[in-house]
């Protein structure tokens, strides 16, 4: 494998409660490698999103923060504690973020040409006309089509996927090496994902892009990813090459995730659903996190926490008992 | 599927939002209203003089022990005049506001309900009476009708109308497109059964937010009117009146000013922030969950 | 915009007919004789006929309202019963006062509002943020009178800083905002509360967007964010809130007015209630109705100005 | 014949949009004479993407919104044209469950409340003989019978939803229109919910009409799909068949462009193919044109006919004749 662009170890969130600070995301490891499109797999609550937030570092403060001993290293930098400054000038410009709501992610009383010119300025130093011309180039890239027009238009005159566009062109104005997709598909349409999904590959090509894809839907995943990590309650419980993890999925959260999921192309005789539903961060056991809902689970898993453990190349997997 | 195999989870029951240490305003203002509340009840028992005796061989005498805030020109004790207009003011308000609120809560629902047109053509109506100034319009109700009472209340009421009628209708508009009044439609349930036990409800923390706000208003509005003249007549006590009666004497006697100016803020900032609590403990925007 | 411009205005018609409308029926609902009230009980039965004749009241109501409208068509609001001069005449004579006074306060408002208002939502829940809240509360709290006095007492009377008496007709212009800064101060001190609670608010809510978030990704610091993403978007509602106040404002300055005794459209207003001056009233409450829907306009080209999505509505 | 619990005969439904006064009113025309049965125990598939009507079209079936033309056939009557009372009377028999469990129970209300309101206004049951029914349809959804006196707030959406199927079923309904019911929902909860409604079908043999976006959800549940784009149904069949060879160049995009959760399926990616058209200005001919890799110069000018290819099966294309 090629030296990670980004390297995460031990990375916990944590948010405040009445009852103190409760863990969100609790000991995340994860390398990204250039040219590679890893995919986050979990449900509402399983910690992905702001896992993506806490490289951004835009946890939302005061109320979570990034807890004492984690480490994010993009490029050999440390991220975790650098200053404002710091990650300012890395924000956007070589690691950059796109979010799940295109109605709401762009703001609405300025011009989307100001709003991708915005970026270059300020991390590439351009002037004003030709900030503005690169701004242009980036809507023809993203294939935005009369772009000419389009760069004098608010958001609200855009559609949902266009609006998308924009925001893909927006993280793109400054040649990132590191890009985060939150959900970018999943308030769209089939047809329009389809074409975001075409375009983000495209361009991960180009750019040579590491792409760390968020998402629920494992369709999606199974059509983008290089490497998928699947995310329980804040924990990754298994991870490894995509081919690998649909063939053979050996976590039972995996399992009973594919279990779940429905395909158009084929006949499922009896849907095997995972009973119960996510515990919240304080509820949780002194043991695997999956245990109550687990129809592997043995005493031991009520007891002691599995390690993330290797089971082949590449290959992780948190249980106890693994199928 | 059987029962036990859907775990219910408890959902951690909200953090009080009326905990003292959340909101210490709230719990000033409402200890305050409490004491004027209390005063006003009393005021025939507290009140050290008759309020109405006149003495002029003590007129304009500074606070003393013996007239704990002074006397005024009629050598009448500030402080008994003081604690009987509590009364006045306090009756106003809430009689203003609980007819302000029911009549516009009525109009807002209906508006909201039917809509179509015949909203555009209620709100619209109010939108002209809330463009006027409330005090400007408070001053002609009550200078067409003659200063009483009634006609107080009366015309506090209607420069509140408006602000009721928008706060009912919103929530009437963004619920009559919920998914659980179409649900109860499915259901067969009658369009009054569902405006009375779906809708009312769900906007009542609204209203009694604004109530709350606006009953600082109303005691405003009363005292203004009072000040200006136009209020409950002479020679019954009101914290608007007494100031327009100290008013004239402030160069020589500057006590007569501040006693009222201090019982009529420390009402209506009372007031204020047990509606600005109730807000931000309805308002589920500033909640956070 | 300028399609947008004209709807608005267009829009602003009917409302003004229906004040019209509404101010017409308020001044004929006013009890008794208006011809009795002017000349008193000892008139003889020619005077007041001729009084009536003179002030259009023995028509029919229809005619009168037709009058009515066509007069105020024309920029004819008729002549004060009381003075004898024209309604206009009455009102020029005093309105730079009250515009003075008005700008003045807003300016205030805004100058203190806004800035207080992004402290307290910039340092939510820490000191500034509580301080900005009780102050602003306190601020609105304030009846204008009562706040007037109190100015009056601490300034002028024991401080003599200022002027007990407001007398804008006087001297030069450091003499003139002597005598504007008490007023202004009462006013704009109240605006000032609406104003610092009004951007908090929205600041705060700005500040929870997506779109704020979005340019924190892109890279964007803190500062720039506020003022080049959070602030456009918070001032909307702000522009709302100057607009409705001015309603308020008017109130406030007639009891302002009062207390510093000082000339201006409120004084003027208070005075013909006094004295049953009902074509003056009439007149006023047209001119006021007229001001406020205009300033509503006002405010709707400012949202236009701000957001684009309301042009295109 | 087969007993059709369902005929919707050209149903249409237009809304105003925008305008107002001084400005150009415009219409947009949400569902536009759709017709098509339901099979009484069968369920029926609704899809299409955002704004292709069906959730108005969903709506008409209960007349919770009335349609402008055209009659929905429930059980012999048709729904259009009935009294008042006769309406409430037959919606006993047609329920609906609506897609966002956090605004389709009332928030102020116990789930005893919500659950026994419509025995009571129907005059079914009352007093002492509520709860045991609504305990009865509490587990009959799997929530256990304590749940009973808690407010909505206090559950996750997947027991929301399950409590709103439980208030469709008070009334003991013969055919249930579900408007996405399933969306909202995590996928470990979507397949919960939706091997909940397939024991219902089963046990009391409702019949559904099925409302969703999600083809392979349509696949698992519906016996019977319709394709609808832009307020009309462009294809309509077995769903395994529509699925399998879909005939409408439309339905052969929706089916390419759904993600398979399955690496050795992976498609090529769809490059550039237009959006999806606004309804306030529907292309000339049909609809669908301007997005068809198959459109030809008729297909701009001419809407194409409603044609029957094979018994069962109906295209609304040109390809077809």
């Amino acid at each position: 494998m090629t030296e990670p662009v980004l390297a995460i170890r031990n990375l916990a969130v944590e948010f405040r409660s009445r009852d103190g600070w409760l863990p969100a995301v609790r000991g995340i490891d994860l390398d990204l490698a250039p040219n590679e499109t890893l995919a986050l797999v979990g449900e509402s609550g399983s910690g992905k999103s702001l896992t993506a937030l806490a490289i951004m570092g835009l946890v939302p403060g005061p109320a979570g923060r990034i807890a004492a001993g984690s480490s994010i290293r993009f490029e050999g930098e440390e991220l975790v504690g650098a200053s404002e400054k710091a990650l300012d000038a890395v924000r956007g410009n070589r690691i950059a973020m796109i979010f799940q709501e295109p109605m709401t992610a762009l703001n609405p009383t300025m011009t989307v040409g100001a709003q991708i010119a915005e970026a270059i300025r300020v991390h590439r130093g351009l002037g004003r006309d030709a900030a503005w011309r690169e701004s242009e180039r980036l809507l023809d890239l993203v294939k935005v089509p009369s772009r000419r027009r389009r760069m004098h238009d608010y958001p609200h005159q855009f559609s949902g996927g266009m609006r998308q566009r924009v925001m893909i062109a927006i993280a793109l104005a400054c040649r990132p090496r590191v890009l985060l997709a939150d959900e970018p598909t999943t308030a769209l349409d089939v047809t329009i994902q389809a074409q975001v999904l075409g375009l983000l590959e495209d361009l991960k090509r180009e750019h040579g892009l590491a792409v760390l894809f968020i998402t629920h839907n494992l369709g999606v995943v199974a059509l983008i990813a290089d490497r998928v990590a699947v995310m329980y309650a804040g924990e990754i419980v298994e991870s490894g090459r995509v081919e690998a993890i649909f063939a053979a999925p050996k976590h039972p959260y995996t399992l009973g995730l594919l279990g779940s999921t429905l395909r158009i192309d084929r006949d499922i005789e009896a849907l095997q659903p995972i009973p119960g539903s996510v515990p919240a961060p304080g509820a949780l056991g002194r043991g695997c996190a999956f245990a109550p809902r687990c129809p592997r689970a043995v005493s031991r898993c009520e007891t002691e926490p599995p390690p993330l453990e290797a089971v082949a190349p590449g290959r992780l997997v948190r249980c106890w008992m693994p199928a | 599927m059987t029962a036990e195999a859907v775990a219910i989870e408890t959902v951690r029951r909200r953090r009080s939002a009326f905990r003292f240490a959340a909101a210490p305003l709230t719990w000033i203002g409402a200890a305050l209203i409490a004491l004027i509340i209390v005063a006003a009840l009393l005021a025939p028992w507290i009140a050290p003089y008759d309020p109405l005796e006149q003495s002029i061989a003590d007129r304009l005498m500074p606070p003393s022990a013996e007239h704990l805030l002074g006397t005024d020109s009629f050598g009448r004790d500030v402080l008994s005049r003081l604690i009987h207009a509590a009364r006045i003011s306090l009756a106003v308000g809430v009689l203003s506001i609980a007819l302000a609120m029911v009549a516009g809560c009525a109009i807002g629902i209906t508006a909201g309900w039917i809509g179509g047109w015949f909203d555009s053509l209620v709100m619209g109506a109010l939108d002209v009476l809330m463009s006027f100034p409330s005090l400007l319009l408070g001053l002609m109700v009550v200078a067409m009708l003659g200063p009483s009472l009634e006609h107080l209340v009366l015309a506090i009421a209607i420069t509140e109308l408006a602000p009721f009628a928008r706060v009912a209708r919103a929530p009437t508009l963004a619920l009559k497109e919920r998914d659980f009044i179409e649900a109860g439609r499915a259901l067969g349930l009658s369009e009054l059964r569902i405006i009375v036990v779906h809708v009312v409800p769900n906007l009542l923390g609204d209203v009694v937010v604004v109530a709350s706000l606006w009953l600082a208003t109303a005691i405003r509005t009363e005292a203004s009117l009072s000040f200006i003249g136009l209020g409950v007549k002479p020679p019954t006590p009101t914290w608007g009146g007494m100031l327009r009666e100290g008013f004239e004497t402030i160069l020589d006697a500057p006590w007569l000013s501040v006693a009222p100016s201090l019982a009529i803020l420390a009402t209506v900032l009372a007031l204020n922030m047990i509606g600005d609590g109730l807000r931000d403990a309805v308002d589920p925007r500033l909640r956070r969950d | 915009m300028l399609g947008f411009l004209l709807r608005r205005i267009a829009l602003a018609i009917p409302t003004l007919l229906a004040v019209m409308t509404a101010v017409f029926v308020l001044a004929r609902v006013v009890p008794g004789d208006p011809a009795q009230v002017i000349l008193g009980d000892q008139a003889t039965a020619e005077a007041l006929a001729a009084l009536r004749q003179r002030l259009g009241v023995d028509r029919p109501l229809p005619a009168q309202y037709v009058d009515f409208l066509s007069g105020i068509l024309r920029g004819d609001l008729g002549t004060s019963m009381v003075t004898g001069k024209s309604v206009w005449a009455e009102v020029l004579a005093v309105l730079p006062y009250t515009i003075e006074l008005t700008l003045a306060a807003i300016l205030l408002g805004i100058l203190f509002g806004v800035p207080l208002g992004v402290l307290a939502a910039t340092r939510h829940n820490r000191l500034p943020d509580a301080l900005t809240r009780v102050l602003s509360l306190a601020g609105l709290s304030f009846p204008a009178f009562v706040s007037a006095v109190l100015l009056l007492l601490v300034f002028a009377i024991e401080l003599r800083w200022f002027p007990v008496i407001s007398n804008p007709r006087s001297g030069d212009l450091l003499e003139r905002l002597q005598h504007l800064a008490l007023p202004a101060l009462n006013l704009g001190l109240i605006m000032t509360a609406y104003i610092t609670r009004v951007t908090r608010s929205s600041v705060l809510g700005v500040l929870g967007e997506d779109y704020i978030r979005t340019a924190r990704a892109k890279g964007i610091g803190r500062r720039a964010v506020l003022w080049r993403h959070a602030l456009r978007n918070a001032l909307i509602p702000v522009a709302t809130v100057i607009g409705l106040y001015l309603g308020t404002m008017i109130g406030n300055s007639v009891l302002t007015e009062i207390v510093f005794n000082r000339p201006g459209l409120g004084k003027l207003i208070l005075g013909a209630l006094n004295q049953r001056d009902y074509t003056l009233l009439q007149g006023l409450m047209v001119i006021f109705a007229g001001f406020i829907v205009l300033a509503n306009v006002a405010t709707d080209l400012a949202y236009g100005l701000i957001d684009p999505r309301v042009r295109a509505r | 014949m087969s007993d059709e619990i369902l005929i919707v005969d050209g149903v249409s439904k237009s809304f105003p949009a925008g305008g107002g006064w001084l400005r150009q009113r415009r219409v947009v025309q949400a569902v536009d004479n759709v017709s098509f049965s339901v099979v009484r125990g069968n369920s029926f598939g609704l899809v299409g993407e955002s704004g292709c009507g069906k959730s108005t079209l969903a709506r008409c079936l209960l007349r919770l919104i009335r349609p402008d033309r055209g009659r929905v056939m429930f059980e012999g009557t048709d729904i259009v044209q009935l009294g008042r009372r006769a309406l409430r009377r037959a919606r006993r028999r047609l329920q609906i469950v609506f897609q966002d469990p956090y605004a389709s129970l009332s928030p102020r209300r116990t789930v005893f409340q919500t659950l026994a309101e419509p025995l009571v206004v129907h005059g079914i049951a009352r007093g002492a003989a509520l709860r045991p029914r609504v305990q009865a349809a509490l587990a009959e959804v799997g929530l256990p019978a304590e749940v009973a006196e808690r407010y909505p707030h206090e559950f996750s959406g997947g027991q929301r939803q399950r409590i709103g199927i439980a208030r469709a079923l008070m009334l003991e309904p013969a055919l249930i229109v579900a408007d996405e019911p399933v969306s909202a929902l995590d996928v470990s909860v979507q397949a919960q919910i939706l091997r909940l409604l397939e024991g219902l079908r089963n046990r009391r043999g409702l019949s559904f009409v099925f409302v969703s976006h999600d083809l392979a959800v349509v696949r698992h549940f519906c016996d019977q799909v319709a394709v609808m784009y832009l307020g009309r149904i462009v294809e309509l069949g077995p769903t395994r068949k529509v699925l399998e060879q879909p005939l409408h160049p439309y339905t052969r995009m929706l089916r390419l462009a759904s993600p398979v959760p399955d690496p050795a399926a992976r498609f090529k990616l769809p490059r550039i193919e237009g959006e999806i058209p606004s309804a306030l200005a529907p292309p000339s001919g049909c609809p669908f044109h301007p997005r068809c890799p198959d459109a030809m110069p008729v297909c701009a000018a001419v809407r194409p006919r409603t044609v029957e290819p094979e018994a069962g099966r109906r295209v609304e294309c040109h390809l077809y004749g």
